[in-house]
């Protein structure tokens, strides 16, 4: 499978006459992107805002970030999703980098949305900092989950998918500045040094705990709480064929634009033939009752030992019960015989004693840790907000609370914050991106 | 060094003054034979003695050393003390009480 | 919570579906349920089932703690 | 710097004399005394005052000599406190992490020791104060005041972050996240490790798995019809309102709910009982909260003669994101609560 990527880096969003894209600027036009918006009876108001790392801006709730892309032919950026099923990870798509397209509540937020920074302190802990960002703040007539915590973000999440292919549209006829191969022979055909190379799988563990459709993350529209660990092309989940869900506390999600440049696959993309064979991708899942996690370990370590692989790296979006997924996947994998190592944040508490993952085993001896959910973090106010500052503390967000004995609320009067970690919007960053790491202090 | 010794050393510097002392150390150990040299000329390393702080800058030589071994009766030394010299780390000892003596002492054979 | 309750001198019995999570936690005495968002009644199956399997499990539950153990223990259903 | 220190040390390294005076009572005086001198060499601020104890008088009444420590230090202003260095002296050990963890309970100052690796009072203290590896005896006195010290010297003057493996302390299970100055990424760390691994090679966990702490296993109920049993559940199953504003996810508080003369827990369409854990997908808690918290089960047990009486309040607590230490405390409320009404046995319900 061979997928050309052709990048145009943006250097400057800003709103004009057409949409288009011209030596690294991206002019939209406001009028016509938002009628894609409004294409959803369920927007009831939209706009959209260009922000900047460095911008006074604090954004929140926030839902979801998307990489505005075309696929060359015109099919869906994500297959089964935007449009109908067909192959991704093939052929030439093209994608604006350095910017995402970012979703924000314009009132309500949940339990899965988060906070993003554009500047100060605040900026330290999320990538989408670093990104130029075109903000879709937008409300919608979901009557039925606005107060509700956990929300499907339905109408918003979608919205910001057309929005980034509208987006991406403006580089259709346009030759990029570099084109990236991203190619992966089938394993049967890949030459004789590679075969010398240790063999080595990615197994992505994505969020698929509810039971009820909506909220997880869905691969070619498929909901993933149904299916069983499957063997997936990098190209796929590079190209589209997966995305974000919305149901985990916000510092552990993997957004769209995550699964779009998912760092741990481009690092062994690299590393494929100098140092590795890299033999591709298992899709597992999080699951919620024993059996289900044991199934889908017993079918990773299969599918890895069938492969021949005698290396794995194993991530995992979410904390909590999903330890339990992720711990039995590492041992299953050791088990194996295969020299496995695990990526995941921990949930060691505000003072940093409790125990960092909920299920342990000593077979998991080699661990990446990005973060601690529960570490607080207090933030000066921000000149602007986009969205409803008072949604962290009001609407459940992981990281928020209304009021508390010793911390007061969330968000304080002269608009500062104090929160955990879990608020940082895909703050964690286990598909690769984290600088963070955990320490004994 | 113990806290007697300590307060030996301290009580015969006072009374003849620390120029005119001399302290020849016998012990078997460099290690040892250094924190006592140490003791006596910067104070005790440990600070748990009545040296504690106390810097005599002693001159301080331990027997085996050409210095003192020249100053002794040659039949003496051999009938006290060469069989020690064979058995123990000559060289170790008498490196590790130059190394202190030079950096502490202020006073000199 | 298991743990600080038993510590306090007080029998008890976890009813949890991740076993691995009580066992690391080290709660002693554990009775598998059948999963995390509905324990004891799965709602896909029929109301007395599902009264049949909470009764049967909640006894199992009662069993284990009139039984003296030794170690850490996951005790059977049915 | 203009930052004012304490130092505590037993009877020996105080000057008052070996194991004779070991029965020494806690005595202050003003300025470096004994060893504290060696730290004051170091330190870069003032030593103003020298705690003097003897070890068997702390050991054998420590309740009493942390009170008069304490007592003495009240009226003191002083930003740091140093005990030891201890070296292998058991007893020692032990007073320093004693005091030291009394210290920084009453004063909030930091508080540094240092002692051998097979002095047990390291093992004891280090997750109250912070202690750094030291020599075996008084020989190696000037090296580990030197490391004490230079610590409290980072520490009044910087901001910190201090990171066990950098300063070189005992590692005192405290773990935060800690941004890498080298900005090296997760995936790039995951990918050494692999190939380290692969290659046989040593490489360092960033999440070394930490040993389980168990407790003793509590007795076999001899007979549950003499019993009274309570219910408590890990499943947020509170009334709809929540009354008492239990937190989703990473809770830390808890609520006791009253079910005396109920038959079953009503569910959240007729105003009963629902779910507020966020872990999970609520719609089948919601729909029958004995799915969670099995009432109509155990009433079934109560008339039946298997069980005593079940309690008239049952508990509860958000499992999902909530911390082990957070949870903990709350388990011990929790049984206080218990033993308070004369509950003998106890089901918990996790989801």
């Amino acid at each position: 499978m061979k997928l050309e990527l052709g990048n145009f880096p943006v250097k400057e969003i800003e709103f004009g006459e057409q949409t288009a894209y011209q030596d690294g600027t991206l002019t939209i036009n406001k009028e016509e992107a938002l009628s894609v918006v409004y294409e959803d009876d369920h927007i009831i108001d939209a706009d959209l805002k260009i922000v900047e790392p460095g911008d006074e801006v604090r954004l929140v709730p926030v839902k979801e970030a998307i990489e505005p892309r075309y696929r060359e032919g015109g099919g869906p950026v994500f297959p089964g999703v935007t449009g109908e099923l067909m192959q991704a990870g093939e052929g030439q798509t093209k994608a604006l980098k350095d910017m995402s397209v970012l979703v924000v509540g314009k009132h309500w937020g949940g339990f899965q949305d988060g906070l993003i920074d554009m500047a100060g302190e605040g900026a330290k802990y999320t990538y989408f900092s670093r990104l130029k960002n075109v903000v879709l703040v937008a409300d919608t007539d979901e009557e039925f989950e606005k107060r509700e915590q956990q929300k499907k973000n339905r109408a918003l999440r979608w919205a910001g998918m057309r929005l980034s292919e509208y987006l991406g549209r403006a580089v259709k006829d346009l030759e990029p500045e570099e084109v990236q191969e991203l190619e992966l022979p089938p394993i049967a055909d890949r030459i004789c040094e590679l075969e010398d190379l240790p063999g080595v799988v990615l197994v992505l563990q994505p969020q698929s705990q509810m039971e009820e459709d909506g909220y997880n993350d869905l691969s070619y529209g498929w909901d993933t709480n149904h299916m069983l660990p499957t063997l997936m092309h990098p190209n796929e989940v590079l190209d589209g064929a997966m995305i974000s869900g919305s149901f985990m506390p916000c510092s552990s999600k993997w957004s769209t634009y995550d699964f779009q440049n998912f760092p741990l696959i481009r690092k062994l993309y690299e590393e494929h033939g100098e140092t590795l064979n890299f033999l591709g991708v298992i899709m597992s899942n999080l699951n919620v009752s024993l059996e289900e996690k044991e199934r889908s370990a017993q079918f990773v370590a299969q599918i890895a030992s069938t492969l021949g692989a005698e290396g794995a790296i194993v991530a995992e979006e979410g904390y909590g019960n999903p330890d339990a997924d992720y711990t039995a996947c590492l041992v299953a994998l050791e088990e194996a015989g295969i020299d496995t190592v695990g990526v995941s944040n921990e949930a060691t508490g505000r003072d940093g004693t409790s125990q960092p993952l909920v299920a342990m085993d000593p077979k998991a001896d080699a661990l990446v840790s990005t973060g601690n959910v529960s570490e607080l973090i207090e933030l000066p106010p921000m000149e602007t907000v986009i969205g409803e500052l008072e949604a962290l503390a009001r609407d459940g967000l992981s990281g928020g609370w209304e009021d508390d004995e010793e911390l007061g609320p969330s968000v304080r009067e002269d608009g500062s914050i104090i929160m955990e970690n879990n608020a940082m919007f895909c703050g964690d960053g286990v598909t690769g991106w984290s600088t963070k790491t955990m320490k004994e202090f | 060094m113990d806290l007697e010794n300590q307060q030996r050393v301290k009580d015969l510097a006072e009374e003849h003054g620390p120029e005119n002392m001399l302290v020849v150390l016998g012990g078997a150990e460099a290690e040892a034979s250094g924190l006592a040299v140490e003791t006596v000329t910067n104070g005790d390393p440990t600070f748990a003695g009545p040296l504690a702080g106390v810097q005599l800058g002693l001159a301080c030589y331990h027997v085996l050393e050409s210095e003192i071994k020249e100053a002794i009766d040659e039949d003496v030394y051999e009938e006290q003390i060469s069989m020690m010299e064979m058995v123990l780390d000559v060289d170790d000892i008498i490196e590790e009480v130059k190394t202190y003596r030079e950096k502490y002492s202020k006073y000199k054979l | 919570m298991a743990k600080e309750i038993e510590r306090a001198g007080i029998t008890i019995v976890q009813m949890a579906n991740l076993v691995p999570v009580a066992k690391t936690t080290g709660a002693n005495r554990i009775v598998p349920t059948i999963s995390i968002p509905y324990p004891l009644g799965d709602p896909k199956t029929p109301e007395d089932e599902q009264w049949k399997v909470r009764y049967t499990r909640v006894g199992a539950a009662l069993d284990a703690l009139e039984t003296d153990i030794e170690d850490q223990t996951v005790f059977k259903v049915g | 710097m203009d930052k004012k220190a304490i130092v505590y040390i037993n009877q020996f390294f105080g000057q008052v004399g070996g194991e004779e005076a070991a029965d020494h009572p806690p005595e202050i005086k003003e300025g470096a005394v004994g060893a504290a001198q060696a730290l004051a060499a170091e330190f870069a601020g003032d030593i103003t005052h020298t705690v003097i104890c003897g070890d068997n008088f702390m050991s054998s009444n420590q309740e009493e000599a942390t009170a008069r420590i304490l007592e003495m230090l009240e009226d003191i202003d002083f930003d740091i406190f140093f005990a030891g260095p201890a070296f292998q002296a058991g007893r020692y050990g032990n007073a320093c992490g004693a005091i030291g963890k009394a210290v920084k309970e009453e004063f909030a100052v930091p508080v540094i020791s240092s002692m051998n690796e097979e002095n047990p009072g390291g093992e004891m203290f280090k997750k109250d104060i912070y202690i750094f590896p030291g020599g075996r005896s008084g020989a190696k006195m000037r090296e580990d005041a030197k490391k004490m010290a230079e610590f409290g010297n980072e520490i009044l003057t910087s901001e910190g972050p201090f990171p066990a493996d950098e300063y070189g302390f005992y590692k005192r299970g405290i773990r935060h996240q800690y941004f890498r100055p080298d900005e090296k990424t997760a995936a790039e760390r995951a990918l050494d490790m692999l190939l380290k691994k692969m290659k046989g090679e040593e490489y360092t966990s960033e999440l070394p798995i930490p040993e389980v702490d168990r407790v003793d296993i509590a007795p076999a109920i001899e007979d549950l019809s003499q019993v009274k049993v309570a219910l408590v559940s890990s499943g947020g199953i509170v009334p709809v309102g929540n009354p008492d504003r239990i937190q989703s996810a990473s809770a830390t508080r808890w609520g006791k709910y009253n079910i005396a003369g109920m038959d079953r827990l009503e569910n959240r369409a007729s105003e009963g009982f629902k779910t507020i854990h966020a872990g999970f997908d609520p719609a089948a808690a919601d729909e029958d909260p004995n799915r969670v918290v099995p009432v109509d089960a155990l009433r079934k047990f109560e008339e039946e003669g298997r069980i005593g009486k079940l309690h008239d309040e049952f508990y509860v607590t958000v499992g999902t994101g909530t911390t082990v230490g957070e949870a903990a405390r709350m388990g011990q409320e929790i049984a206080e609560d218990l033993k308070d009404a004369g509950v003998q046995a106890v089901i918990l319900t996790s989801t």
